[in-house]
Parts: structure tokens; C-alpha cells; sequence
């Protein structure tokens, strides 16, 4: 039987304090909820101190370069549709470097789950600007202020009608497990930005900041009304909702292989007849 | 075989259909049983401007193109003016009666008179070369039934009929072209192109695994691969970009696929920290790099060799690799097979450098022995022990037993830091020797699985032409004029170009009175990375930039010019 | 110097301020007139592990950091028992007495009792630092008073407190620590590391603007040039990735700007298809790779000199480059002031290399004269005749005249496919030839202008220790001690690795009687690169890749081990 | 006097009847509007049949890499804030290879214009389905039609608060001239994204297929309503609409350096102050 425990117990590189250690109690719950055995969950991260987070779990990983968790995530479920991959990483791998690989997960609609650790900052290369991290806030290395608009990547999900489109806080654990299990169930791209105080280079967006914006979306949010989910996407400000903004009844990418590629032998037959046809 | 190959050269604009000529043509040929080589030049556009379709053909055999013209057949104006000079002087123009031949020597068809519609130009053009090359025409007949038998008889009957008028009606010209000598091959043979032949080694290989960005040369591998994917059990997917393309291949193989990227310099270029990643991850990957000129953009459809010192150096840090560069069809095949292999073996990157000349040559070739092909290695499905499972295990040979994830118990932790031997990330700084360490002892694995080059001809005394991948044909044929001119003459061809392992070729060049080594491109960048691993310098270079394919003529001008 | 040289590490958790004692005793020592080098270890993390701060200070000069720990500040537990086995026969741990000793000669501090608040420890540590050091503390509160200016008298008061008390305390224990010889320096000394040197060079030569994405360690250089932008009229823009970095340095370039581009290897990696494309477009543009161990992710925060070969075939297809790799602080300044006047020159991508380690090795440095500093090249913003020009002009250096957008009626046309003079797409193979040749010349003008590899010491008869970049300190202090020890001994550094001129070099090589090529990487990337352009073969390797710096020691045991 | 003469003419590289030939009239045609001299502009375009386009244009080009318009012309306006610059490439171009720098150029509000010829598929390589092909529409390497869902490139710019969104199609004109003149007039990042009969390779979305479809959107259209211009960009099926979708009044990119970078020479007495801060 998977528990808690199937999911191990690390020492973490983090700081003390910091959100992430949170997502983590969450992602371990969700996991033991759905009763998936660590062997058949693969977590694909970038770089990043989010993104070492499949390194405290027991888990598959497949830990590889900064902004290129979904791609190398999505390359898994291609092989291996029995899989459960999610990947993991933060706001800067996922919508900075990552950008591009977003749009086209988003537009594939595979089978994934992503877990965005959005702290609004680049936590690990130590406090420069990231896609969230809102007009005019300033950094170190944006001593102006951060000179563009931030990216809302749940409004750009939702407008692309991607699969499942919610938000988490680190700060209410118990929520973010409801939010993991659901996204993973759901059969298409699921993401999940799930807002996340660093202590040490976000002074602004503090647990206490986001404990004070932060509320919990009632039943009374309709995740199929895109107009209702666009709005609560767009509110982020003195109010941010949590919850499942947005359900699309999409068809997940597909079809996918009808049994794992790695147990799959090539036809020589089927090759003889190809090369037959070159005659 | 210089003086008895006939090179017929087919020109217009894109969108012309000389392409379709082109190909009827050589494949009849074959099927009658001549050696082909095929060359196509065209331009970055999709209609107008002036390309060309050579079929250089043979009784016998024949491994290059050559630039002089035998039969030039003009669908354009602007064909003869701009090939004009390359005229054989047995060489017929075959150009639109309408035109007319401004003085040349040929024929000048009449196509207005020939075909019912413009449609059937190339159903006459097909009669008119026919009937020169004094082919059977039950070839064409034959393949014309195929093609068009998805359109019905009445196509059928439509285009014969233009065929067998066109053919009479050349025969009635007595034109003074002499038939070439009927061929030699027996047994059927196959047309394939260079990236046709390597798609389908991979997929013998059991290549189940495509992720692209469409870039040419690169994309005919990709295409002929999607072409037989429902067949063969391909999951294909048009990445949003090359980066995506080669992390989704690292994906997929980190789960048990075996995968297959093709691009092109510029598309590889975007690659190089995947690369890296494949070299840390040690999650093997075949890439196919077919090389067009650079820098940048540069001619998007023309031919190079010089991105081998890119493939060599791509991804930041050290790692090993293997580098093939295939010479002809039955090395794009095998070779691609090989690759397949070599990066599951040693759970690398592995790189298969072609370029546009050899993408886009049609050539026979004798049908591959499937049954013949060795096991390609694959990764563990099962472990006994899977509790003390390590991916990243510390071994004599560098290589790890490689479990996939979901298989068994065992989790596999793949990590693009520095990590222990379970695969989590460490800042073990005596650890990252130990894996760095192992990580480089695979390349004493690659050196001794590493294919020793070839040598065509006896190096004693002789004039040697090195050369690596498609300039094989050209060298070939070089040498053999050489021979015939009474100079000893041999060729040493790298199809593998990393590892480099000294022993294999030195006491070859040593044998050699004068080493020439052939590359298209400026640097000479073979003949450098062979001075840097031995102390071994080329008496002279050849070189080649300008975008067009090597041939013998021009191999042994540069040698003339040189003094050599 | 080995001798006298005293090697201060402090040592503890990311957070708990050892950078901040580090920074202000390096500060004091250098106006105090002593010479230094700081090596900064740490991990890929922004709180917790272990890190160190190591000073190694010496009277009159020091060139290297060294492994033997004469005083140990010991922030945390940890800090004493990873360190121990390198403490020297004089040395003192410095621990809180709450922590203790663990039997390890030193002093237990009692902070509790020094400190009204764990805040002040710092102050405490600088107190006992300098009393060992006999500093004089005017060096020390001057600098506590400009520090804590801006938080007003109390603080500056409280903090003066802690320091004298911690002083008074260290002098009241007696011990037995042999206080270094005065300093020799006179005159004002700057206190810089590497990338500051760098991105202050760079400023100096006009660079104006900066698009990057972070990475470490090449975002200090980008971080210096933000705390100084408002200053220096710098235009700075994080891009949304490493592409969109170098594509705007070079869209800004075209347009007149002088762009610097900083990353590291994997960033670099993402920056290979536009290194291409500013080789095509003839677009100046100076990158910093600041190197660090890979493969891939590697351990980030640590140092390598393993992306030479990367650097220098970055990008596809042919085309020229220089390469810098600066061993000091002097030369981080020097050359990447030269990087972009050779860019500029040149029209072409230029690169500077450096690593880790000197990026945040601070260092005492004499101030740069700016006055002596040579023009730096500009593009044109008037030509006589706009109505002839051509962008791309063929030349017999290979240099076009260098018009920019906007300023005259003359156009500008940038283009990456291969084109003609005026800078539009041509599909002439001649025309390809002539582009190309053109392209190439200009590697003539870079040899030309390339720095020879500098010799310190005579040759003749001697060992020759070969490096390049940031190597050359631990190189020199190796040198000296073999002639401490009466062997014959010389430094041969490469500040400039790209193009060589092997008559610059080779009968160095030649008088000396033994050579070493000593490099922070496997494969021996420069040795093998000599190799390649000159035939010459070192007679030993000293390489090192754990993700420390090179010192005397580890050179001079690799050589003993060797036999040599 | 700026004419559509000092423009120049050009031999192209495009196929007789394509949508191209259109565009570039309109391009010129604005440019006369604006009254532009030839040499205070720079267009730059990536890689691809539509990125040749500046080349028949007599102006400053920067034709750079595939995918790479956007950074191109971002630094180019960032270093002369005197040109006009003008993004000009394919759909492939600006949405695929190059879809990370759509976001982030979305993002800045840069004073640029792109024009995106939208033809719906990968033109230059022979016919790979682009990020706008239709979900299931058949290609040669796509022979079971597109896997995902088109990217909606209006859609998510007004969902972005984009400067300027507008849609063209290259059989009008006249309209898509006025287009282009209010682009490049207004102040911060414009979209133009121009509906492009492919006729080798896309024998679905012809002329008449847009012909049918396309309508000018009328006055009762309020480019600053951003729920109607999300619900306009949204529409693309029976109907297609044309012009300006949606305008922002967020401020434009900046502050740009008071005078081009080329003229500015270092100010060493602020570099010897620097250094003096090192002692
Ligand atoms: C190609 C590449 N570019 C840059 C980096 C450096 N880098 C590592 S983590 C990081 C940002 C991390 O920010 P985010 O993804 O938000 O994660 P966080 O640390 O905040 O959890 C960067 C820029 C890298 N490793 N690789
Ligand atoms: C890095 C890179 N990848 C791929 C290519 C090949 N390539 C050239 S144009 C093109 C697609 C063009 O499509 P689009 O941008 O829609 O322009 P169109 O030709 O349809 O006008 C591709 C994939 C390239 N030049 N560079
Ligand atoms: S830097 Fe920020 S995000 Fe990273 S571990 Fe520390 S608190 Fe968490
Ligand atoms: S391929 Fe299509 S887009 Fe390109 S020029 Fe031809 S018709 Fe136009
Ligand atoms: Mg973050
Ligand atoms: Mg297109």
C-alpha cells in the first residue's frame, strides 16, 4: 500500500521558511490520496530551487535543464502512457526560459501535470525579476523596477483553453492537496501555479501578503463558465482566488502508443514490405 | 567508368515538374538495371527560379555526378544559357521546339504537337530520353501503369500514348547520340535517397521515437520516417522548437524509447545544451545533423561538410561521443543502424553527419539483409535487486545497467547536476571526479567499437585521397581516373569520424607518397582534428564551399592547380 | 612567498555572513597595503550547506589561493572538521567558545559575551582577525564608519564597540600567532574580483548595452554593469531567455550600440545558432562565458575551464572569432576592453573566458589609467557616398566600412542567408565564394592583432608551465617554488587562446627543457588545440576538474606523481 | 518627398498568386502614408517565404534567424529609439520557433510594429502544420491532421494586454494599409496578424476560404472594450473579423536612452568616480 512514508524523507537545500517545503507536504499527500506507487510517477523538473523537488520525493525522476520540464515531460507520457509524469519547477523555468514549451503543452493538451512553484522571483540565481514578478517591483538587478507587465499564465491558459487551470498557495496545504489529485485525474494538461513565499528574495509577496489576498473559490465558481474562470484569472491584486479556474472537456492529446515503446520490437515484416515498395 | 556513364541533366524552374521527370527516369534506369547517381540543385523557394535534376547513369557503376552534359533537357529558357558551357561534345539539348536551341546541338521537341495538354510535357520529355538512351520501354511503360494507376485507365491510356508518340517521334530524328552500353546489374535493386536510406536503417534499428522541427536538409529523414510510422509503430510529434525536439527525444528515452532527431546546422545549433544534457543524463540519442552551407542561414539548399567540428564540441563540459558520416546508401543504412545501437550501448549522443548532396541523391543500391543485422542493445526492463538499484552505478566500462522507470520497483533518477551514483544531486566534489571519471571511461568503449576507416585501393606508393562521408563517390572516381592516367591512386574514407583511433589509418597514410585530404569546407576540418589526434599532416587539401557536391573533375583540377 | 603568505578561511552556512567578514577584512588588508586573493567556495544554494571564504594575504605579493588553512574562522561546527586536515603546523582555529575546540589548537570566542545581539558576530570575528593580523584598526573602523554611514552614529557606535572589545579580548589571550611582515604596497589599490574587472573594462570601452539572462557565474559581471547603468548611460534588458539575449545584443549592435552578452556554459549552449549569425551578419558583439563544471547543470557554483572547445566552435558553418582568457584582474580589465575594440575592428563575435573562480576572486588591483587606454573602433554614421554603399563590400582585409541605420540615407541590409555585397539574398554560387573568402580574410587581421601568450621567467633549459585564463596565478606560484627548489622554471600564459600564432610561442616551447600544459579540464582542450595548429606536443598534462581551483601544491604533486 | 517609388521594386522569390505579393503592397503603401523615409526604417523578419519581405522592400533590414524577429527589433529600438522598426515574418516564425519572444515582446509594450503573414503553415519547408494550422487539418507530415489546437495569437495578445492587436487579411488592401499605419503610429508593441493565402501548401485556407469568411469590423466595434475584443479574437470560423481588436493605453516600453547608443561615447570622469568607489 502506498503512504506517506512510500514517499520518503530527504534533507532539503532549501531555506528555512520557504514555501516550497509546503508544496512538498502537499505533492507527498496528493500521491498517498490517489495511491500511486513511486515507481509509476515520474517527476520531470528544470532548474531551479523548485525544481529540485523531485529529488525529496520517492520518486522517478528526470531532473534536466532550466525551462525544459514539459518537454522532457511530455517525451515520457509519449513513451509511456502508463506513466504518471508531472512536472515541477518554478515560475521563472516554467514561464521564462520555459515560455514557449507552455504555449505548445498548453495547445497539445497531453496528459501531464504541471506544478509551477511561483514565487515571483528567481529564487535560486538569487532575486532577479521572473515572468510573474508584477510592473515596477523592485530587484537587484531591476533597480527601476521590473519594466515589463507580468505574465498571468492562468488567464493565457484559460484564453488557450487548456485542460485544467488552478491555483494553489503553499500556505493552505490542504487545499493544494485537493488541487494535485484533481489535476492529475484529469485526463489532459493540467496546470497548477501555486503561489509560494521565498523568504529570501521576494520582500514584497510574503506568506503574509498572500495569507491576506488569499481565498478560497466556492462552489458558487463555475469552472466551465470561461468568462467566470478569465475573470478569476485576471483578479490579482487585493483578492486572489484559489481553486479550479477553469475545466475544458478537450480531448487529451492523442492517440498515445498502445503499449510502452521500450517493450516494443521493430516489424521486420512490416520493414521488408517498406523496403520492398523503394524497389 | 568516366567515359561511359551518361550524365543527363534536367533543368527548369521549381514547380516545373523536373523533379518528376527526374524521378520516372531514374527509376527506370534502375529497374533496367543501370547505376545511378542523382543530383539535385535547387533554390531556397518553392516556385520559379532554376534548379536541376542530374541523373549520371551507368552500364556498370558509378559513384559521383560530374558536371559535364550529355543530355541536358531544357524546360526552361534559361537552362541552356546557364549550363550551356558544360555541354559534352557528344551532348544533345533537348528543349521545347518553341524555343528553340539558339545554335546548340539537340533536338527541339514539340511539345505544343506532342501532348494534349501541358500537363504531359513530362510524359513526352520521358519518350524523348527514352528512346536516346535506347531503354526498353516497358521500364517507363511499367511505371507509368503504377503511378498513375490510383487515376484509372483513361490517365493511363492518355499518358502511354504521349510517351509512345514522343518516342517515335525521336526515333524518326536520328539523332546522333549513341545509346549507352545495356547494363549490368541483375536482381532488383532499390532507389533510395541518402535520408531515405538512413530513416530506414534507424527504423531496422527499432527508432520508434520523432521529435522534429522541420528544417531542410534534415526533414526528408523525418518525412520518410512519418511516411511508415503508422506501419512500423512511430510516435512522431512537430516539436515547437529544436530545443523541444531534442528534450522530448530525451524524454522519451529516459522512458524506454529509442529516438530519433534530424535537423540541420542551424536547427542542431539550438540543440547543443540538450546535447549536454543527453552526455550527463547518459540517455542515449541519435541525431542526424545533415549539413547545408553556413554561417547562419547561408544556402538553405545546398551541400557542405563543415559542421564537424560543431558536432564535436556541442554541449558545454566534456562527455564522450560517437560521429558517423555516411558515404553512400548502404552506409547511410547501416551507419544509422549503428548509431541506433552505439548510443544505447553506451547511453550517449550519437551523431550521423550527411549533408543536402547526399539527402537528396537517389542512387540503387542492393536490398538491405534484414536478417543479417546484429541485436541492437536495449535497456533493462527488470533488475534482479531493484532496492539497491543505482542508475548511475560506478563500473569498470563507465557504462551503467540502465533500468527504465514503471518497469520495476526501482526508481530511476536521472539528475543534470553532478550526482551520486543513485542519481540524486550532490556537491560531493571527490564524487563529481569519480563521475566524471566514469562518465569518460565510455570513450574508451566508443574508440575500440569505432569503425576503422576505409581503404579503397592499395596505399603503397599511391597518391591517397582521405575524405569523409558523401565526398566518397567523388574520391572514388578521382582515384580511378588517376589509375587510369598510370598514377597509383587510393582512397581513405572516415565513415566514422569519431573516435578517431590512430592505429586504424596511420600505417595507411604512412604507405601513401603524397596524402590529399578532400573536405567540403574551408577549414579542413577532418585533416586538423586528424593532426591534433597524431601528428599526421595532410600534404595538401582539396577544399570545396561553393554549395555544389564534389566531383572527380574538380578534385583533380584543385590537385593539377596545386602542382601536386 | 609561499612562505610568508598567512591564509585566512572562514568558513559556515550560506546566510550566516561570511561573506560579509570576508569583504571587509579583504578591504582593510588591501588599503592596509597587504596583497590578496580571495577564493569563494560555495554551494547551489541560497541558505544552509558549507561555503567558505578564504583570503590569502601576503606582504608584498600572491598570486594563487593555497589548500594549508593558517587561521580557520569557524562559523558553524562543520566548518572545523571539514577543514581540519588542512591546517597548517602554525595555525588557529578561531570558534564561539559555545562550540568549542574539539582539540584543535586556536581560540573558542566568546561571542555571547562580545555581542549584545548574534547580529554583531561579524564585528567580532573582524576584531580577533585583526588583532592576529596586528592590523592596524584604524583600517578596520574606517571602514565600519563608511559601512554603516548611511544607518547613522548609534549603529556605528555599537558596531565600533564589538570590534574593539573583540580586539581587546584577542590581545588579552596571547596567542601564538606570528603576526605577518608589514605590507609593501603603497599607493591606493582598488579592490575588484574578476567579473568586476570585466564588466569595468567593458564599460571603459564604451559598452552600452546589456541583455542577458541570469546565470551563474556570469551574471556579476551583468550585475556590475546594472549598479553602474544610470551612471554609464548602459542600456540593460533581462531577455526572456539566452536566445533573446544575444539576438538583442545583436539587433542593438546594428544599430550602433556596443552590446556584452554574459552566461555561462549552458546559457552559452542556448547562444551557439546566434554566434552564427553574428559571424554571417558581421555584427560585433563581446560574449563572457564564464565557465563552470558540466556536463549540463554540473555543479553550478563551482569552477572549470572546460568550454574552450565549445567557444571556439560555437555556432554552424565557418567563420572567424578571437578568443580572450584573462589570468588577472589586470587582464579581466585589460581584455575586455580589447574584446570589444576587437569586435568592433573586426565586425565579429568575440569572446572572453572565464571561470568560477576568478569571476569572485577579489583581489587588490593598482587602478586602471584610463587616459592610456587606446580608441576604440566605431561603425560609421557618414559615408561621402551613400548612394553606392554596400554593406558588405568586399575588401582585401575582409572589412566593410561599418554604416549604421538611420544616420545617412545610405541603407543597411543585414542578412543571414549567404548574400550579395548590398546585403541581399543571392543564390550565385560565385557570389557564395567571394562572401566567404571575404568572411575569412579577416581571421588574417585577427592573427595579426592577436596578444602572444605572455612568459614569465626564462625558458631556457627550464620547466615550462603552460596555461591559460584563470590558472596563471597558481602557474606562477608553482614556477617559483621549483626554483625555490633550484630547478629551472617558467610560465607560459595564454591570455588570448584564440587565433594562435604558433611563431609567437613555439621557440619558447622549444628552449625549455621540459613542458607542462596545466588546464582546468579532461581532455586538455589548449594542449590538444597547440597540438592541432603547430605539431607540438607537451610532455605532460596537469588537469584538474573537481570544481576547485588550480594551487602551487596540486600542480607540483600531479608533477611529482607524473614522474616528471 | 517620400513616394511609394522610393520604396524600389524587387524580383521576388515567391510563388505567382501568393497572398505575399499583397502585403508587401499594403507595407509600402502605409509606409508612403506615414511618410517614412526609407532610411529611418528597419524592418527585421526571421526566416521563412513572408521573412524575405523586407528584402523587397527598399529599406534597413535585418533579416536574422528563424523564429528570432522580436529580440532582433526589440534591440534595435532599444539601441536608436530614432527608427521606426517594423517585425515582419511568418506564422511558423512568429508563434513557433519564435513563440517564447511573442510573449515577452507582448510583455515589454515595445515601441515596434509586427506584421505576421498567417498563412497557416510552414510555407519555405513545403507544408509542416504552424502553430495556426487547424486542429486535425492533414499535412504531409502531419497525415492524421494537426495534433493540437491552433495557437490564437489574438487571443492571447488581448488577453495580455497587448498595445495593439489587429487582424488584416492580404486580400484587402486598403484596409491592411490603415492597419499598418496605426500600428506603427501607435505607442508601445503592435500586432498585426494578416490572414495569407498560401497557395502551394495550404489548399484549405485559400483566398476564397477567407474571402468568404473575412468582414471589416464596424464602428460599433470598441477596440478598448477588452471582453468584446477578447469575443472578436475568439471568432474564427463562419465569420473572420478584420481591423484594430483591441488598443491599450499601457505605457510603451521605457524610458529609451535619450540619444542612439551610437553616439553616446563612455563618460570617463563617471567611470573614474566607479572606480574610485572600489578602494
Ligand atoms: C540555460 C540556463 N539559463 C540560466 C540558468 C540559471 N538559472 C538557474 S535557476 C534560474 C532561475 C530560477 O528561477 P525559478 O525557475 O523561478 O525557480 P526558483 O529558484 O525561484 O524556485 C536560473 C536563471 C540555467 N541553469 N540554465
Ligand atoms: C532554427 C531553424 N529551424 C528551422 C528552420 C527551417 N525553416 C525555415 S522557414 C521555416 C518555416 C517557415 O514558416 P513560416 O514562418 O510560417 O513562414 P512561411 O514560409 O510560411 O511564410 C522553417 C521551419 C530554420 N531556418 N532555422
Ligand atoms: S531562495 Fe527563496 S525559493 Fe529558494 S529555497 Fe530560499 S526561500 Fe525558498
Ligand atoms: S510557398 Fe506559399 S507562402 Fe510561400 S511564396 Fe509560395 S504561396 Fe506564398
Ligand atoms: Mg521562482
Ligand atoms: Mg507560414
Amino acid at each position: 500500500m502506498t503512504t506517506a512514508n512510500s514517499y520518503g524523507a530527504f534533507e532539503t537545500a532549501w531555506c528555512p521558511g520557504c514555501g516550497n517545503f509546503s508544496i512538498r507536504t502537499a505533492v507527498v499527500a496528493a500521491l498517498t490520496e490517489l495511491g500511486l506507487p513511486p515507481h509509476k510517477v515520474v517527476f520531470s523538473s528544470g532548474i531551479g530551487q523548485a525544481a529540485k523537488a523531485p529529488h525529496y520525493i520517492r520518486v522517478n525522476v528526470f531532473n534536466g535543464l532550466h525551462g525544459r520540464s514539459l518537454p522532457a515531460a511530455t517525451g515520457i507520457k509519449l513513451a509511456n502512457p502508463e506513466l504518471t509524469v508531472l512536472a515541477e519547477s518554478g515560475d521563472g523555468c516554467s514561464y521564462g526560459e520555459g515560455g514557449n514549451h507552455f504555449l505548445a503543452t498548453v495547445r497539445r493538451n497531453i496528459d501531464i501535470t504541471a506544478i509551477v512553484h511561483d514565487n515571483q522571483i528567481y529564487g535560486l540565481t538569487k532575486g532577479q525579476a521572473s515572468p510573474t514578478t508584477p510592473k515596477g517591483q523592485k530587484t537587484k538587478t531591476q533597480p527601476h523596477g521590473a519594466p515589463s507587465a507580468a505574465f498571468n499564465p492562468l488567464a493565457v491558459a484559460v484564453t488557450m483553453d487548456a485542460g485544467f487551470v488552478a491555483r494553489g498557495f503553499s500556505g493552505d496545504i490542504e487545499h493544494l492537496t485537493g488541487l494535485i489529485v484533481a489535476a492529475v485525474r484529469h485526463p489532459g494538461f493540467s496546470l497548477i501555479d501555486v503561489l509560494q513565499p521565498c523568504v529570501s528574495f521576494n520582500k514584497v509577496n510574503t506568506y503574509a501578503w498572500y495569507k491576506e489576498r488569499c481565498y478560497r473559490l466556492g462552489e458558487e465558481h463555475d469552472p466551465t463558465d470561461r468568462q467566470a474562470a478569465l475573470a478569476r484569472a485576471m483578479e490579482f491584486g487585493e483578492r486572489i482566488p484559489l481553486g479550479v479556474l477553469w475545466k475544458s472537456d478537450r480531448p487529451a492529446f492523442g492517440p498515445l502508443p498502445p503499449t510502452p515503446l521500450a517493450v516494443q520490437e521493430p516489424d521486420k515484416a512490416a520493414l521488408a514490405d517498406i523496403l520492398a515498395g523503394y524497389a | 567508368m568516366a567515359a561511359v556513364s551518361v550524365n543527363i541533366v534536367i533543368g527548369g524552374a521549381a514547380g516545373q515538374g523536373l523533379v518528376t521527370v527526374g524521378e520516372f527516369l531514374a527509376r527506370a534506369l534502375i529497374r533496367a538495371g543501370y547505376a545511378i547517381v542523382v543530383t539535385q540543385d535547387y533554390q531556397s523557394r518553392v516556385r520559379g527560379g532554376h534548379n536541376t535534376f542530374a541523373i549520371r547513369l551507368d552500364p556498370e557503376r558509378v559513384s559521383a555526378p560530374t558536371d559535364s552534359i550529355d543530355l541536358l533537357v531544357a524546360l526552361s529558357a534559361e537552362t541552356l544559357s546557364i549550363h550551356r558551357s558544360k555541354l559534352s561534345a557528344r551532348a544533345l539539348v533537348l528543349a521545347d521546339a518553341a524555343t528553340g536551341l539558339d545554335g546548340a546541338p539537340g533536338l527541339g521537341i514539340p511539345y505544343k504537337n506532342l501532348c494534349p495538354k501541358p500537363l504531359y510535357e513530362n510524359m513526352a520529355a520521358l519518350g524523348v530520353l527514352g528512346a536516346l538512351l535506347c531503354l526498353d520501354p516497358a521500364w517507363i511503360t511499367g511505371l507509368i501503369r503504377e503511378k498513375f494507376a490510383h487515376k484509372g485507365e483513361a490517365v493511363i491510356a492518355a499518358n502511354l500514348a504521349v510517351f509512345a508518340a514522343a518516342m517515335d517521334w525521336t526515333a524518326a530524328q536520328n539523332a546522333a547520340f549513341a545509346c549507352p552500353a545495356p547494363p549490368a546489374k541483375t536482381g532488383s535493386r532499390l532507389m533510395l535517397n541518402g535520408n531515405e536510406a538512413l530513416a530506414l536503417g534507424a527504423l531496422a534499428a527499432g527508432v520508434n521515437f520523432c521529435s522534429f522541427y522541420p528544417m531542410t536538409p534534415g526533414t526528408s529523414v523525418v518525412q520518410t520516417i512519418i511516411d511508415q510510422a503508422d506501419a512500423m509503430g512511430v510516435v512522431v510529434e512537430q516539436a515547437e522548437d529544436e530545443i523541444a525536439a531534442i528534450i522530448m527525444a530525451l524524454g522519451a528515452s529516459s522512458a524506454g524509447a529509442r529516438p530519433l532527431v534530424s535537423t540541420a546546422g542551424g536547427g542542431f545549433a539550438l540543440m547543443v545544451e540538450g546535447v549536454s544534457l543527453a552526455g550527463m543524463l547518459e540517455t542515449p540519442v541519435v541525431v542526424v545533423v545533415a549539413q547545408r552551407p553556413g554561417p547562419a542561414t547561408g544556402l538553405p539548399t545546398r551541400t557542405e561538410q563543415a559542421d564537424l567540428d560543431l558536432v564535436l564540441y556541442a554541449g558545454h563540459g566534456e562527455f564522450p561521443r560517437a560521429i558517423f558520416a555516411p558515404g553512400d546508401l548502404s552506409q547511410c543504412f547501416h551507419l544509422a543502424y549503428r548509431a541506433v545501437d552505439t548510443a544505447e550501448r553506451f547511453q550517449s549522443p550519437v551523431f550521423v553527419l550527411t549533408d543536402q548532396f547526399l539527402a537528396d541523391s537517389l542512387r540503387d543500391v542492393a536490398p538491405f539483409d534484414l536478417t543479417a543485422l546484429p541485436p541492437v542493445v536495449r535497456p533493462l526492463t527488470h533488475v534482479d535487486d531493484t532496492a539497491g538499484y543505482e542508475r548511475y552505478a560506478v563500473t569498470p566500462s563507465g557504462v551503467s545497467p540502465r533500468l527504465l522507470p514503471g518497469f520495476t520497483e526501482g526508481l530511476v533518477v536521472l539528475d543534470s547536476d553532478e550526482h551520486t551514483p543513485d542519481g540524486h544531486l550532490t556537491e560531493d566534489l571527490a564524487v563529481r571526479v569519480t563521475m566524471q571519471d566514469k562518465r569518460l571511461r565510455k570513450a574508451d568503449g566508443l574508440a575500440q567499437a569505432a569503425l576503422p576507416p576505409d581503404v579503397y585501393g592499395d596505399p603503397a606508393g599511391a597518391t591517397l585521397l582521405a575524405c569523409w562521408g558523401s565526398t566518397l563517390g567523388a574520391a572514388l572516381e578521382a582515384a580511378e581516373v588517376l589509375r587510369e592516367r598510370g598514377e597509383a591512386a587510393c582512397v581513405l574514407h572516415f565513415s566514422q569520424v569519431w573516435p578517431l583511433v590512430p592505429d586504424a589509418f596511420l600505417p595507411t597514410l604512412a604507405a601513401a607518397r603524397r596524402t590529399v585530404m578532400v573536405e567540403g569546407n574551408c577549414a579542413g576540418q577532418l585533416a586538423r582534428l586528424i593532426r591534433r589526434e597524431t601528428g599526421f599532416v595532410f600534404n595538401a587539401l582539396v577544399r570545396r564551399y561553393d554549395g555544389l557536391p564534389f566531383t572527380a573533375a574538380f578534385i583533380l583540377d584543385r590537385l593539377t592547380e596545386a602542382g601536386q
